[in-house]
């Protein structure tokens, strides 16, 4: 119970892409409160177009990443485009070749998609992004396999954590994104991207979860 | 919302299909449904000229597609960039062998798209490089310049960068005019009601009955300052006092000055201001060369109006009295 | 109501002075300052061309003086009837002794101070001939034809009288042409807001949210029918299948097409429009020869859209193609 | 106590303005129910420009007549401007040369008036506009003049004549002007220019009364 054979889990991006469109109205509302109200209409474009691509089996999960990435950049643009974009591309080239994901190779492919993604955004914690959900996700996730835990034990760890980022992005002032110029009014609301991140890092895990041989 | 519309989420391609059809003596399709052409483009030896950002303001960004200005714009949703790949779509086809320039504006979105669509280009040997307006003054103080938003001075960079381009200059000829082009303008914006995305179905920010928001950007991006209105001529005086000292325009020098509703303001009310700004400027002893009134960056159906002012050397005046024509703006030589 | 004016009982004088300002290469004021003309009128030898109306309807009307269109303009009040003695002036300012066709719309004011300034006019020897335009089909049925108001089409009209009174014609020939416009062309309106006159600072009708006023006049004249606002395409349909059999159009014809917004619309919805509307024109083998898109003839800030239709000769498409030049319209040779 | 000595009376032409400038809101406000809501904003602009061309005295009653004509008709247009314009210039041309103003020279006054404004506005009772107040005015000063009223009297009769003209609009469907195309929906509200024409009726017959030597 600790590796997922990737050739089989293609079908993780469909879901990704099922909880992103059942909550489309959800991000927006978020967005709405200080951004521009679109996070939801963006994200669900960008998703569903890869869903759609993908067709029903979803194939091989290195290639669907890549798909969804390819997707989101040649999709949706605005900011959500490139930052998830770069993220899933190098998800997919991380894992490319590989015939199993296991915890070692997770980490380091969601740690090259956060460089990538922090390389184009040059947000960090406390800016009040999805930076402030994948980060900490990401840390706890690598916390609990120090700390000896399996892959999937280390992914409850990550759900867990994920969860906790997002909330925390509720007493934060934004400083980067449309946000940012509100100051002190941002301060109250959670941060859109930071809700889907969640969103996605939680399905993902969950997916890889019930995947688990 | 009360709109003209089909599928909320599908107006830019039906709206691309109406300007296609409209306007063939100017624009021409590409593979990209999210990339036009000036319909002659690219244009052999010329530098090529992009531009590209989020819907809702037309006529920008490709009401500025024509001859002796823009050559390729990349077309993103509603207030939201274009793809990267759109970027690069609108690189190729502007590209007449000299490289592209991309005069663009500073937006997270578009920093992002634009950056990887630079590499994108590169990796097949096609050179861009790029000018990012920074002219909206109450975006940032001064010395985080490079933080402030690009708004309706973007049109006199392309407009200066497109004529340069015609006059057969290179490409980092271009970029530099653009550069000086944008660094010698200043713009302040002024709503005075909210707007609505179709897709979102209701504004998503609000200006009370008989107040302002100055300085704000042309997304509904909060200004420095919400009040009650102030009559025209106050206004001036206020988005002058912002625009002004910032560079500075100092007196005897030569400007252009861009009036441009935001979509819903009544054209009269830009002429009202126009004068008094027009007054204001001659009693600094500021003389105006150029002006442009009307509705030419404009937010959806928001209220308000920005007042961008450019400070002119020979070669700016030049490059702005080239004749042009596009959906946006005509130049008739004279 | 969010405005940028200064006292709402002199937006017009406080517009005018922008006017001017901002286009002397197109416009000059007279000693009446309700009354603009174009600069290098009186033509000798030319037949004057004339128009008139309330003011907030910009760029109609006094964005269309310029060459080869109208000569004067007399400047009303928001909404409201110029003076009999503005009109009376307006004629002596387009009089180049070869008399004066005086285009306006079909509205009481109007007729009245029309009708006072030609005795005045003929007063002292001035010979004035007047075409009423009545283009708006909801306003009336067919068979009262003379109780319709004038919409956008007066554009149309203004465009084919201007260049023909330019290539020469007298008197009578401009009338009989422009009057030969006007009877080709049909228009409809559909509103989608209301609009605030600022004197009054508040608006006199309402469109509530989602619906629709189908007919509706330029000045918020109620229409035929109000109903939830239908996508786009029903729209075009709505609105061709009043136009197209009244006159009635028919497969084979040649027709202009001038779609312009209310005011508040964005453009890109006005594009969204046209497209459907040219595709349901080919199907019925109407061919689009001229078109013109954008805000011709708003309503101070309301939403909504015209539709105008003009069926074409040889004459009525030689004369649109016609050359000109003006604040609202720019037809360049090609 | 039947005639006015029209030297002195050009103040009549103020008191016009000042109950117009009065109820200009309310002018306004009725126009705005069935109209476009400008009906005090035009009367008052022409009104106080005829004031101001006048000047304190007022003159006498003949040229302040005409200039208040000829200020309206240069100097607020839509439809008020010819209307009221040369119904005032037709009362000025109709007094010039007398010197006295009395029962039978005043329905000729307004006889005129009235031929002028129906052959320009081509109303006639009964279309819900300010017709519906002159006509029976008229008609009523005209019937007590008949039946041995002297000129104060017929004044009074007009006076009363005037109102119930303009409260006899609110249950017309207007045929004519803006209003016109609501149909019933303009029936229940008074007509605007029904108002603005019984204000200048009661305060004319009120101040000629006050001159009444
Ligand atoms: N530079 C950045 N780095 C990381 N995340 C960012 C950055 N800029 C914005 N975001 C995220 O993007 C979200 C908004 O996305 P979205 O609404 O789709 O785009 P837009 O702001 O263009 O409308 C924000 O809630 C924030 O989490
Ligand atoms: N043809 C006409 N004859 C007489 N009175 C008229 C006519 N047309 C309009 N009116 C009067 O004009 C009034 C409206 O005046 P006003 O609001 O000042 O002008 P507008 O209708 O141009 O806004 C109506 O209430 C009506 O009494
Ligand atoms: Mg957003
Ligand atoms: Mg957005
Ligand atoms: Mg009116
Ligand atoms: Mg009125």
């Amino acid at each position: 119970m600790s590796s997922v054979v990737l050739a089989d889990a293609g079908g993780v991006v469909l879901e990704l892409a099922e909880v992103i469109n059942a909550n489309r109205a959800w991000l927006s509302e978020i967005d709405g409160a200080i951004g521009d109200g679109d996070h939801g209409i963006n994200m669900s474009k960008g998703f569903s177009q890869a869903a759609a691509a993908l067709g029903k089996a979803g194939g091989g999960l290195a290639a669907a990443f890549t798909t969804l990435g390819d997707t989101l950049l040649g999709g949706i643009g605005g900011s959500m485009g490139p930052l998830y974009g770069s993220f899933f591309l190098d998800l997919g080239s991380t894992l490319d070749g590989h015939a199993v994901l296991d915890a070692a190779l997770f980490s380091k492919a969601l740690h090259t998609g956060l460089a990538s993604l922090q390389d184009l955004g040059n947000a960090k914690v406390g800016d009040k992004t999805l930076l402030d959900t994948l980060v900490p996700a990401l840390d706890a996730f690598d916390a609990a396999v120090a700390g000896g835990a399996d892959f999937g034990a280390a992914l409850s760890a990550m759900r867990a954590a994920a969860e906790t980022g997002r909330d925390s992005t509720k007493d934060l002032v934004a400083k980067i994104g449309r946000a940012a110029r509100l100051g002190e009014r941002s301060r109250g609301v959670l941060d859109a991207g930071a809700a889907s991140c969640c969103l996605l890092l939680q399905t993902m895990a969950a997916g890889l979860q019930r995947r688990l041989t | 919302m009360n709109r003209i519309i089909n599928n909320p989420d599908e107006v830019v391609e039906d709206a691309l299909r109406g300007y296609l059809r409209a306007h063939p003596d100017i624009l021409a399709a590409t593979d990209n449904p999210r990339v036009l052409r000036e319909r002659n483009a690219p244009r052999a030896g010329k530098v090529g000229v992009v531009t590209g950002g989020g819907s809702g303001h037309e006529p920008a960004f490709l009401g500025y597609i024509g001859e002796n200005l823009i050559d390729a714009v990349a077309i993103g949703e509603i207030f939201s960039s274009p793809t990267a790949k759109s970027f690069h779509d609108a690189f190729v086809a502007a590209d007449g062998g000299r490289g592209v320039a991309c005069l663009y504006g500073n937006y997270a979105g578009d920093n992002m798209n634009v950056k990887m669509a630079i590499r994108q280009a590169a990796a097949h040997g096609l050179t861009v490089k790029t000018v990012v307006a920074n002219d909206d003054v109450p975006s940032a103080p001064k010395d985080q310049r490079e933080k402030r938003r690009g708004v309706a001075g973007e049109i006199l960079m392309w407009k200066v960068g497109g004529a340069k381009a015609t006059e057969g200059a290179d490409l980092d000829g271009v970029i530099a005019t653009a550069q000086k082009a944008i660094d010698n303008t200043r713009s302040i914006g002024i709503g005075l009601s909210a707007c609505t995305i179709p897709a979102a179905g209701k504004p998503n920010f609000s200006i009370a009955d008989g107040m302002m928001e100055v300085g704000i950007g042309h997304h509904g991006e909060p200004g420095i300052e919400v009040g009650p209105i102030r009559p025209a001529r106050e206004l001036a005086d206020l988005m002058l006092d912002t625009v002004l000292p910032d560079l500075p325009f100092a007196p005897g020098d030569n400007v252009a000055v861009l009036v441009s509703g935001l979509g819903a303001t009544p054209v009269m009310e830009l002429y009202i201001l126009y004068d008094h700004i027009a007054e204001v400027l001659s009693s600094h002893d500021i003389s105006i060369k150029h002006h442009f009134v009307g509705n030419y960056f404009t937010s959806l159906e928001m209220m308000g109006v920005t007042l961008t002012l450019m400070k002119l050397d020979d070669e700016l005046d030049r490059l702005l009295a080239a004749p042009a024509h596009s959906i946006g703006m005509t130049r008739i030589a004279r």
